[in-house]
C-alpha cells in the first residue's frame, strides 16, 4: 500500500518537467561518465580480440552494427511506448520523450544501415541487396525521418502528439517484421546469434565485445535522450514565454 | 587483409562522426535554448521593473 | 535580391518547410521500386538510373505549387509587383532559393540512393551530375505551372499536370546522357551538352514566362 | 511632385466598379477614400498601386524622378494582408523588406529598431510574425512603411483591427509622413484624425448595367 503511494508520488514527480529537469541535471553527469567508461572498454576489447577466421577483420564491424540496429529497434520501441503514454495517460513528458527519440533513433538506425553496407561490400559483394531485413531496417529509418518531419511540420506541440503518436503505434507493426524476418524469410543476412531462447550461439571471444559495446550503446542512447528531452522541454518554455511577452508587450502599449 | 581493414576503420570513422555529430548537436541545441530562456527572463525582469512607471504616468 | 534568396532559404528550412520532404519523398519513392518490380540486382542495376531520375523529377514537383501561391496569400506578392526591380529577377531568385532547398538535396542523396540500386560508381557519379545540371531546369519550369496556378484554390495538383509534360524533354536527355556513360558506343558528352543547354534555355524563358502570368494573376 | 490622376475607371471580371475619377494631390496632401463596401475604394488602390491596369484614364506623375516608369516605384501599399511571413521573426520580416525594397530617391527609412519603436512595439521585434496578435500584427506592418522610405503610401483599411491607442500613433506616423512632404492615399470607414485631408466619396454603381454581356 504504502510502496503503491511511493511509486505514484515518483510517477508524478516526472510528470512534472520542472522535476525532471532537477533530475536530469543530476543524473545526466553520471550516465555520461559511465557510457565512457563502457565506451573506452568496449573499444579495447574490440580491437583487442582476434579476427574471425571466417570474417578476418570485418568481425569487429558487428561491434558497432549490432549495437546500433539493435538501438534502432529499442528506440522505436521507446517511441511507441511514450506515443501509448501520450493516447492512454496522457502524460506531459510522453509526447516530449517521443519527439526527442525520433533524430536519435534516426541517426543509429542509419549507422544501422552504412555499418551493414561497408561489412557487406567485402563479405557479400555488394553494398546493398533487397533482402527482407535490410528493407525493413530502411523502411525503419524513413519512418524516422517523416516522424520528424511531421513534428516540425506542426508547430503546435499540443495538436502533432496526438497525430504523431497515432502514427508512431501504427509504424510499430514494422518492429516484429524487423526482428522475426530473417527467422520468417530465409535471406541472405544471417539470423540471430545472441538474442536467442536456447542461448547465444556465438563464441565468448567476440560475445565479450559485443555485450559492452551494446551496453555503451544503450547507455549513450540513454544519456542522449535525456538530454535531448531536457532541450525539448526548454524549448517548450521558450515558446511558451514567447507567446506571453507577445500578449504582455500588446497589454503595455494599451495602458499607455 | 588490408583492404578489410580499411573497411573496418571507415565503420568505426563513420560511426565516431555520426555519434559526435549527435552529442555536439544535443549539447548546442540546449545551449541555445538556454540561451533564449536566460534573454527572454531578462527581457521578462525588465517588463516587470517597467510596469510601475506605466502605472505611474495613469 | 540576396536578401529575397536568403528569406527563402530560411523559411524552406523553419518548421513547416518543405526543405526536407522533398528528399523525404525521393527516398521513399525509389525505396518502394524494388518491392514493384522484385529483388533482382541485375534489374535494379539496369533501371536504377531512370528511376532515380523519375523519382528525382516527381520530389522537384512537390513543393513548387507553393512557389508563389505562399507569397500571394500573404500579400508579398503584391509587394513584388510594385518593386522597381523587374519582376523577372525576383521570379529567377526565388527559383534558385527553391532550388538550393529542394533541388540541392536530391543531388546529394542520390549516390546513395544509387547504391540501393546496385548501380556502379560510374553510373552513380552520371547521375549525380545529370541531376545537378538537369534539375534547375524542371524548377524553372516549374515556376511557370506555379505562376499560373497560382489564384487557384487547388493549384498543387494543377501544377503537376501542367509542367511535367514539359519536364519530358528534361528525364529524355538526364536519362540518356546516363545511359550514355555506362555504355560504352555511346558518346557521353553530346546529351549532356544538350540537357545543360535546356537548363540555360528553361532559366530565361521560365522566369520570364512566369513573370508575365503573375502580373496578368493579380487582381 | 505632383500626382495626378485623370478619368480612371477599372473594371474587375466584366464589372465596372468605377469610372471617371480625377484627382490631384501635391506633396504633403492626404486623399481619404471613403464608401460603403463594394464601392470599389480597394480596387482603386490596387489601380493607384499599378496592381492593377485601369481600363480607361491615366497616372501621371509630375517633377518625378526621370527613372520612374510608373507611380507604384514610389509607393508604399498596405493592402489587407499584411505581406509579414508568420515563421520569421518581425525583425527578420523586416530587415527582408528594408533590403529587397530599397530607398526611393530623395529619402532614407530608418532603422530597424526606430522603426519598431515608432510603433510601439519595441520588445517584441525578436518574435516570429506568428506569434503576435493581429493589432500587433497590423503595426508591425506599418513599421515595414518606415523602413524603407517611399514618398507615396497607399493604404487599405490601415486601421482595422487597431485599438483607439495604436489609432492614434498612427495618426502621428501619417502626419509626419506629411511633414516631411509625403503623399498618402488611405481608403477607411474610420477618421484617420487627420486634419487637413481632402475626401473623396465613392458611392458604388448600383444604378449602372454597363457590362459587356447586358442588353443595352
Amino acid at each position: 500500500m504504502s510502496e503503491n503511494s511511493l511509486a505514484i508520488r515518483k510517477f508524478s514527480d516526472l510528470a512534472n518537467p520542472t522535476r525532471f529537469l532537477a533530475l536530469a541535471d543530476r543524473l545526466l553527469p553520471w550516465l555520461a561518465g559511465l557510457t565512457a567508461v563502457f565506451f573506452v572498454v568496449g573499444l579495447w576489447l574490440s580491437f583487442a580480440t582476434e579476427g574471425d577466421y571466417q570474417q578476418g577483420e570485418t568481425v569487429r564491424i558487428m561491434y558497432v552494427h549490432v549495437p546500433a540496429a539493435w538501438l534502432s529497434m529499442m528506440c522505436y520501441s521507446v517511441m511507441a511506448l511514450a506515443a501509448l503514454g501520450t493516447l492512454v495517460w496522457r502524460h506531459p513528458l510522453a509526447d516530449v520523450s517521443s519527439r526527442a527519440a525520433a533524430p536519435i533513433g534516426a541517426c543509429f538506425t542509419f549507422l544501422a544501415l552504412v555499418t551493414g553496407s561497408l561489412w557487406g561490400k567485402p563479405m557479400w559483394g555488394t553494398w546493398w541487396v533487397w533482402d527482407a531485413r535490410l528493407t525493413s531496417v530502411f523502411v525503419l529509418f524513413l519512418m524516422y525521418l517523416g516522424l520528424m518531419a511531421l513534428n516540425r511540420a506542426i508547430d503546435d506541440p499540443a495538436r502533432s502528439s496526438k497525430v504523431s503518436a497515432v502514427l508512431v503505434l501504427v509504424g510499430f507493426v514494422n518492429i516484429p517484421i524487423i526482428k522475426f524476418s530473417v527467422e520468417w524469410w530465409n535471406t541472405l543476412h544471417q539470423p540471430a546469434s545472441v538474442m536467442r531462447l536456447d542461448g547465444p550461439t556465438i563464441d565468448p571471444e567476440f560475445l565479450w565485445p559485443l555485450i559492452v559495446m551494446a551496453v555503451a550503446f544503450t547507455l549513450l542512447f540513454f544519456t542522449l535522450h535525456i538530454a535531448a528531452m531536457r532541450n525539448e522541454i526548454l524549448r517548450r518554455r521558450v515558446t511558451a514565454l514567447r507567446r506571453l511577452a507577445a500578449r504582455s508587450a500588446g497589454r503595455g502599449a494599451r495602458t499607455k | 587483409m588490408m583492404s578489410h581493414a580499411a573497411y573496418v576503420f571507415t565503420s568505426y570513422g563513420i560511426a565516431t562522426l555520426t555519434v559526435l555529430g549527435l552529442i555536439g548537436w544535443v549539447v548546442l541545441d540546449g545551449r541555445a535554448r538556454r540561451r533564449e530562456l536566460a534573454e527572454l527572463e531578462a527581457s521578462g525582469i525588465r517588463r516587470r521593473s517597467a510596469e510601475p512607471a506605466s502605472g505611474e504616468t495613469r | 535580391m540576396i536578401a529575397l534568396f536568403f528569406r527563402d532559404l530560411k523559411l524552406s528550412i523553419r518548421a513547416g518547410g518543405g526543405a526536407m520532404i522533398g528528399v523525404l519523398f525521393f527516398m521513399t519513392v525509389v525505396a518502394v521500386i524494388p518491392f514493384g518490380v522484385g529483388p533482382d540486382l541485375n534489374l535494379l542495376s539496369r533501371i536504377g538510373p531512370a528511376i532515380l531520375w523519375i523519382g528525382a523529377l516527381l520530389a522537384s514537383l512537390l513543393g513548387l505549387d507553393r512557389l508563389f501561391q505562399a507569397e500571394r496569400d500573404d500579400g508579398s506578392l503584391d509587394l513584388m509587383l510594385m518593386q522597381e526591380t523587374p519582376l523577372l529577377f525576383t521570379v529567377f531568385v526565388k527559383c534558385a532559393a527553391h532550388w538550393a532547398a529542394t533541388g540541392l538535396p536530391l543531388v546529394i542523396a542520390s549516390p546513395l540512393l544509387g547504391l540501393f540500386m546496385n548501380m556502379s560508381e560510374i553510373a552513380i557519379g552520371a547521375t549525380m551530375l545529370t541531376l545537378l545540371i538537369g534539375t534547375p531546369a524542371i524548377t524553372f519550369i516549374g515556376a511557370v505551372g506555379a505562376a499560373v496556378a497560382v489564384s487557384l484554390p487547388r493549384g498543387g495538383l494543377l501544377v503537376s499536370i501542367l509542367v511535367l509534360p514539359l519536364a519530358i524533354p528534361v528525364l529524355i536527355f538526364g536519362v540518356s546522357a546516363v545511359y550514355a556513360a555506362i555504355e560504352d558506343p555511346a558518346p557521353f558528352l553530346p546529351p549532356l551538352m544538350i540537357l545543360a543547354a535546356i537548363t540555360l534555355f528553361f532559366a530565361v524563358i521560365g522566369p520570364v514566362a512566369a513573370a508575365a502570368a503573375l502580373r496578368h494573376a493579380s487582381d | 511632385m505632383r500626382l495626378l490622376a485623370e478619368g480612371l475607371s477599372a473594371k474587375r471580371g466584366e464589372d465596372l466598379i468605377f469610372n471617371d475619377i480625377s484627382f490631384a494631390l501635391d506633396t504633403g496632401e492626404a486623399l481619404v477614400v471613403t464608401g460603403p463596401n463594394g464601392s470599389g475604394k480597394s480596387t482603386l488602390l490596387r489601380v493607384l498601386a499599378g496592381l492593377l491596369s485601369p481600363e480607361s484614364g491615366h497616372l501621371k506623375l509630375e517633377n518625378a524622378p526621370p527613372e520612374i516608369a510608373h507611380p507604384s516605384e514610389l509607393s508604399h501599399y498596405l493592402g489587407h494582408r499584411n505581406a509579414m511571413k508568420r515563421e520569421l521573426t518581425v525583425a527578420e520580416n523586416l530587415s527582408f523588406w528594408q533590403r529587397f525594397m530599397g530607398d526611393s530617391p530623395g529619402g532614407v527609412g530608418i532603422a530597424l529598431t526606430e522603426a519598431v519603436e515608432a510603433v510601439g512595439l519595441p520588445d517584441i521585434a525578436h518574435l516570429p510574425f506568428g506569434y503576435l496578435s493581429a493589432g500587433q500584427q497590423r503595426r508591425m506592418a506599418m513599421a515595414k512603411l518606415l523602413v524603407a522610405h517611399r514618398p507615396i503610401w497607399i493604404l487599405d483599411e490601415p486601421t482595422a483591427a487597431l485599438d483607439a491607442g495604436a489609432d492614434r500613433l498612427f495618426a502621428d506616423l501619417v502626419k509626419a509622413h506629411l511633414g516631411k512632404g509625403g503623399i498618402v492615399i488611405a481608403a477607411t470607414h474610420q477618421p484617420l484624425g487627420l486634419d487637413q485631408t481632402r475626401e473623396l466619396h465613392m458611392k458604388g454603381f448600383e444604378h449602372f448595367a454597363g457590362g459587356l454581356w447586358h442588353d443595352a
